[in-house]
């Protein structure tokens, strides 16, 4: 396994890391755009996570697994992760603390209270779940050294 | 009948479980450690006796400790059935424990902490059988006499002592499973399984197929442990256990409990009267007049004297179970005198057993020629208690056979009569052989077979292993107590024979007779 | 028959992802196989739920200014939604332990491996 | 009050993922954070657990939003009990992970999110909240069953990820038909709607069979349990002690709650077949899984086995339908708990002790860890059904209530159970305490090895202590159960 880590597996391609590098910036904020969307219109923490990540592993394929991984340290990977999860929790328990039930958004006074609140929570689901694909992908990647984090 | 509420059943159960716990903690210094099991011994008899009188004057004392499971109470009564058996079962301990500590240092035995505290925790349990007041109750403590004694069976750690012990638990186990069963059972058709004298009426009004099927479950369930026969083959296998052991458990505290689970199914749970009407009474007594009569054929053919013994315990057992299947008041009287009586004779021969093995390491008949000149008290002591056990008058064997006998005629079961007087010519036949050779033969002109020719025993048994020959020039004949034992052991041997021959002369005085009628009366 | 095919053809094509599914499970060797087989067999159902939402002439679940008539109901979707981030969590977990049983074995077939176990 | 309810969900989740923040900055924090994560757990459950059984249900809707739509959460005195039982094995199994092998942040994380999904699970009033919570629960079992750096443990976890998964996935293909049967995934909803569709009808009985497949697969009863041996048995000792004792139990909870408020008493009556079939296949379960325990060499082994024969006797008592059975069961599955936790508990002491890992090298361990030894053989014979401990007031309840409905087989297995666990458990406390050699002979002997007590034998002797107080302290449960049992059965 770690013999073969210095062997690149593909031969770097100009064609395939110009295009990537067109493309990243719109994909990244096209996800940021579906990762908004939830309140009230189609959209939603979960899809835009996953097209986050899918587009940080394209980078990863364009660029090499390696200097991806690096680039992608992976204190940002488990802040994000931990993060997300607190503030989901925070959203919902600050809920309860105003006297309604868990993840009462009402709670929060107007109905555009309510809906920054779910934006909020649904930011930080696109957080967890970019940052675990990313992670879990990185982790197959590089073998066994960086324990799995399970909090998906 | 009038109930008091009161903690001396409960203090007689625990005496023994604290005892464990000092046993334990002076396990580095074995006199005090032995000290513990006397005092405790001492201290439940005195516990038991003082709650005699009032028992006899129609109180008992109840100990309720709230519900072990819905609808049934945990709780412990003293009345007259259950004072007969811890009367005999924590009088007997007391020298029994006497002459393990002689045993077990004689023969230098590994892990005694072990044995005593089982022997302590056996104790406790045979009281919580005694003082169970339902069948919920007297299951908790029949499991746990199981779990106790189990140490005990299988102390000798060779793999022939492992075998009998997964066998006895095996078998044991199974019991207790048909109690179990039977105890659900009970509970949902009688609504209740207190134990109520005369039995209960619910289950006089349940269908009867459910009445019988309990009835079987329950005595299958009590009979392993009183070894009626088909059930019985654990018995004779545990006597690979150090001889105190096989003294009071399998003659006094494991096979009475059983006994004494079938006397409160036949007496308190159904009663004589129901038992009659649904004809199960003539099967009980069926079954324990062909193991009486089988037992005692086998063991005319034991060699060693701990397996001949156990064949006659199981045989005397079936005394019992006759006198409670017929159920004439007589019989009934006889059956259970028969069970303080059996204990102090058996006692008393197993306690000879146990001082010739520790003595001269012979365990088998045939090499015991002419050991009366070498141990002529014990010896002497070993055919008073046989004589007792073939019924021979002013003994105890005679006074609780002559009740049955009348039982089983007055109830018109002439054949249980006959087995009876049958079984008793048996008995000589298997012990009357050990007596002689003890005493009126040398090693040298020895027959084997004194009483039986023919194909069955004969001389190609195989020698004791390990014991030594008899020294050449025989038992030479040496000071009174010469080389006898110490006085640990022969002190019980002596105390046993006294109370077999007090309870076979005074029977009344000795208030056993006396706690018999009184519980025959209140059914 | 030909009109139960017709009008429930998404649920057979449901049935068959799962039993496809199972049998990749079952029969292939191959340890990553088996968790692809893991993946259409979790396909199959999410499918089935998705197919179950569906109303014929429904306009989709947004309410606007100008939404009317009949719409195709929501909670299948969003439960699926929830299924397949379950599921991708699974795979990567699973994908994560072959690694290990691969840096382990050296091999990703689950007979060599038994063998490898066998004589170790 | 009925606050606590999320609470003890959201709690341990939060500290799961505070527990993977902070061990990045400081190594050590995990375990603390572990530790106060499940104290705190063990209030809110004491708490719920005094609500309920004061004044009855506690019920917590979601985002405000009523039953039908959102997501409810239901507590009632099953659930109560079976929350209790997480907390407080969580808390105390923790204190067996402090003194073994240092684990890292990555295990206390999933060791939080697996008592967080067992409290979902216990709480959850959702059918599909159910799958979600019983998948995260798997997610961090199969983590923490492969967390030991072996390749047997991670073979045996990948072996329990992919037959789990199939099990959620059946129990997931179960609540989609439900929910096309009825259209509402509520539980107290969908049993109203459940009748009105008729229980005779086949997309019903589609949705029973595969959620209760899905269900046995995820409590290893006989046929599906294969996944079970291999993991308890190559997971570390902390590890299968806290796996052993809630992760079957809370599925064993799931399919109680799943016959009783889903499906409801009446459709046993409606479909008798079905009842027959659950029953006849959970006795199965208990004669199977005790034949194969007998056949084990490995200890860990064998009382894996030993959990699929006694879950099949939990499943046979719920699957009985009255009300001492279903008491019967639940006593049952609280006291296995507690049970073959301490018993893995005193195994892995054993272990670490002597070495001793399979049933020959049990030889003789009395006099080198006697402690150890007296636990596991005091636990053992409370698994038998040896009375005062709670094994045998389980067994006397679900035999009465197995009499009751009159199914004679099933009472005779019930009962035969006890001769079935006494074979595998006698065979090891015979090694263990009358071992293979003779010793020497000493005149007057004083034995019994020094006796020491370290934190993980705390444990197995609290779990003894907690065996024996249970057993008496039975009646008492069993009157706090009272007014649920009215609830469940309907009268």
């Amino acid at each position: 396994m770690s013999a073969d880590r210095r062997l690149r597996p593909y031969v770097e391609s100009n064609v395939i890391m110009t295009v990537v590098r067109i493309l990243s910036p719109f994909v990244l904020t096209y996800g940021l755009f579906v990762m908004f969307h939830g309140a009230e219109s189609a959209g939603g923490g979960f899809q835009g996570g996953a097209i986050v990540a899918a587009m940080v592993i394209m980078l990863a394929f364009a660029y090499g697994m390696e200097p991806t991984r690096q680039w992608l340290s992976n204190r940002l990977i488990v802040l994000l992760m931990g993060g997300g999860v607190l503030t989901f929790a925070g959203v919902g328990l600050g809920a309860m603390v105003l006297g309604g039930d868990f993840l009462e958004y009402l709670e929060y006074g107007s109905v555009t209270a309510s809906k920054y609140g779910i934006e909020l929570v649904e930011l930080s689901i696109g957080g967890i779940v970019s940052a675990a694909l990313t992670g879990l992908f990185f982790a197959i990647v590089h073998g066994f050294e960086f324990k799995r984090g399970e909090e998906e | 009948m009038t109930d008091v509420a009161s903690l001396r059943p409960l203090a007689a159960v625990l005496v023994s479980a604290i005892a464990i716990v000092g046993i334990i903690a002076s396990y580095r210094r074995p006199n005090l450690r032995e000290v513990w099991t006397i005092l405790a011994a001492v201290a439940k008899f005195g516990i038991v006796a003082s709650m005699l009188p009032a028992v006899l004057s129609g109180t008992v004392y109840v100990t309720d400790m709230g519900t072990i499971v819905a609808g049934v109470r945990f709780a412990l009564r003293a009345d007259g059935l259950g004072i007969l058996f811890a009367l005999l079962a924590s009088g007997l301990w007391i020298i029994t424990s006497l002459f393990s500590i002689g045993y077990m240092r004689g023969l230098a035995e590994h892990a005694q902490t072990r044995y005593f505290a089982a022997f302590a925790a056996s104790l406790s349990a045979t009281m919580g059988v005694a003082f169970a007041s339902n069948l919920v109750t007297l299951f908790v403590f029949y499991e746990l006499l199981t779990v106790a004694t189990y140490p005990l069976v299988t102390h000798d750690e060779t793999n022939e002592a492992r075998a009998a012990g997964r066998k006895y638990l095996a078998y044991t186990f199974a019991g207790g499973v048909a109690v179990l069963a039977g105890a659900v059972v009970l509970q949902w058709v009688g609504g209740t399984t207190a134990f109520t004298p005369g039995g209960i009426e619910a289950l006089a009004a349940a269908d009867p197929v459910v009445a019988r099927g309990v009835f079987a479950l329950l005595i299958a369930g009590f009979g392993v442990k009183a070894a009626i026969m088909p059930l019985h083959s654990w018995l004779p296998d545990a006597m690979v256990a150090p001889t105190p052991v096989s003294g009071l458990l399998h003659a006094v505290a494991v096979v009475k409990s059983g006994v004494f689970g079938i006397a409160r199914v036949t007496l308190d749970v159904y009663g004589p009267g129901l038992m009659a009407d649904l004809g199960v009474g003539i099967w009980l007594a069926a079954a324990a007049a062909f193991t009486l009569l089988v037992a005692s054929l086998i063991a005319l053919r034991k060699d060693n004297l701990k397996r001949r013994l156990a064949y006659s315990t199981i045989s005397q057992l079936s005394y019992i179970v006759l006198g409670l299947g017929v159920g004439a008041p007589a019989a009934l009287v006889g059956g259970l005198l028969h069970i303080p009586a059996h204990a102090f004779m058996k006692l008393t021969l197993f306690f000879c057993a146990g001082a010739i093995h520790v003595e001269t390491h012979t365990d088998d008949i045939s090499a015991m020629a002419g050991i009366g000149k070498r141990m002529p008290v014990t010896m002497a002591a070993f055919a008073v208690a046989s004589a007792g056990m073939a019924g021979i008058p002013l003994l105890a064997g005679f006074v609780s056979k002559w009740y049955l006998l009348i039982g089983s005629v007055a109830a018109g079961g002439e054949l249980f009569a006959i087995a009876l007087l049958v079984s008793g010519l048996l008995n000589i036949g298997y012990f009357w052989p050990v007596v002689y050779t003890a005493f009126f033969e040398t090693p040298e002109e020895h027959d084997t077979k004194p009483v039986i020719e023919g194909p069955f025993g004969g001389r190609q048994s195989a020698r004791a292993d390990g014991g030594e020959e008899h020294p050449a020039a025989g038992w030479a004949r040496r000071s009174w107590r010469g080389d006898e034992t110490t006085w640990f052991m022969l002190g019980p041997i002596l105390a046993a024979m006294v109370g077999a021959v007090a309870l076979g002369i005074i029977p009344y005085q000795a208030w056993f007779l006396r706690l018999v009628e009184f519980i025959v009366g209140g059914l | 028959m030909i009109d139960l095919i017709l009008t429930r053809y998404h649920y057979i094509a449901a049935i068959l992802l799962l039993a496809i599914g199972l049998y990749m499970l079952i029969a292939i060797k191959n340890l990553v196989a088996k968790v692809i087989g893991l993946n259409i067999f979790q396909t199959g159902i999410f499918l089935f739920f998705i197919t179950t939402g569906m109303v014929t002439g429904g306009a989709p679940p947004l309410l606007g200014p100008h939404a009317e008539g009949p719409f195709v109901s929501p909670l299948p979707h969003v439960l699926i939604l929830t299924a397949i981030v379950v599921g991708v969590s699974l795979t990567a977990v699973a994908l994560t332990l072959i690694v290990r049983i691969y840096a382990e074995y050296g091999s990703l077939r689950e007979d060599i491996i038994r063998e490898v176990r066998a004589n170790e | 009050m009925s606050e606590l309810l999320p609470l003890a969900i959201v709690l341990p989740i939060v500290a799961s993922a505070a527990a993977v923040i902070v061990g990045r900055v400081r190594e050590e924090s995990g375990w603390y954070l572990a530790l106060i994560g499940t104290a705190v757990q063990v209030v809110l459950a004491i708490g719920i657990a005094t609500q309920v059984f004061g004044d009855g249900r506690i019920t917590h809707h979601l985002a405000g939003f009523p039953p039908p739509q959102g997501i409810q959460l239901v507590a009632d005195g099953l659930s109560a009990a079976v929350l209790s039982v997480v907390a407080v094995v969580g808390f105390v199994v923790l204190g067996y992970t402090r003194g073994s092998e240092t684990h890292r942040t990555a295990f206390y994380a999933g060791y939080l999110l697996l008592v967080g999904g067992l409290a979902g699970v216990t709480l959850t009033g959702d059918l599909f909240n159910m799958y979600v919570f019983l998948e995260i629960t798997g997610l961090a079992a199969y983590a923490l069953v492969a967390s030991a750096n072996t390749g047997r443990s991670a073979l045996a976890g990948l072996r329990y990820l992919i037959i789990g998964t199939i099990g959620a996935s059946l129990f997931l293909l179960g609540v989609g038909y439900a929910f096309v049967a009825t259209g509402t995934l509520n539980m107290m909803d969908l049993s109203a709607e459940l009748a009105a569709a008729g229980y005779r009808s086949r997309l019903v009985l589609a949705s029973f069979a595969l959620i209760v497949t899905g269900l046995a697969i995820k409590i290893a009863l006989f046929p599906v349990h294969t996944w079970q041996p291999e993991a308890y048995a190559s997971a570390p000792d902390s590890v299968s002690t806290l796996i052993s004792a809630l992760v079957s139990t809370a599925a064993a909870y799931a399919i109680a709650r799943i016959l009783y408020s889903v499906y409801t008493v009446e459709f046993f009556t409606a479909v008798p077949t079905a009842q027959d079939l659950l029953v006849y296949a959970a006795a199965l379960s208990v004669l199977a899984g005790s034949v194969l325990a007998v056949l084990q060499s490995e200890i860990k082994r064998m009382l894996a086995y030993s959990s699929v024969s006694q879950f099949g006797l939990v499943v046979a008592a719920f699957a009985l339908a009255n009300q001492t059975a279903f008491l019967g069961g639940t006593i049952h599955l609280v006291g296995h708990a507690v049970m073959k936790g301490g018993l893995f508990a005193a195994a892995g002491v054993i272990a670490i002790r002597t070495g001793a890992r399979t049933v020959d090298e049990y030889a003789d361990l009395a006099a080198e860890a006697p402690i150890a030894t007296g636990t596991f053989a005091v636990l053992g014979l409370a698994l038998v059904g040896v009375p005062p401990a709670v094994g045998f007031v389980g067994k006397w309840y679900i035999a009465l209530g197995a009499v009751a409905e009159g199914v004679w087989i099933i009472a005779a297995v019930i009962l035969l159970s006890t001769l079935l666990t006494l074979a595998y458990f006698a065979r090891v406390i015979e090694r263990m305490y009358f071992g293979m050699d003779v010793p020497g002979e000493t005149a007057a002997v004083a034995d019994g090895g020094r006796p020491t007590i370290s934190p993980k034998l705390a444990i197995a002797v609290a779990a003894v202590v907690a065996v024996i107080v249970m057993g008496l302290g039975a009646t008492w449960f069993a009157s706090l159960l009272e007014p649920t049992m009215e609830f469940l059965f309907g009268l």
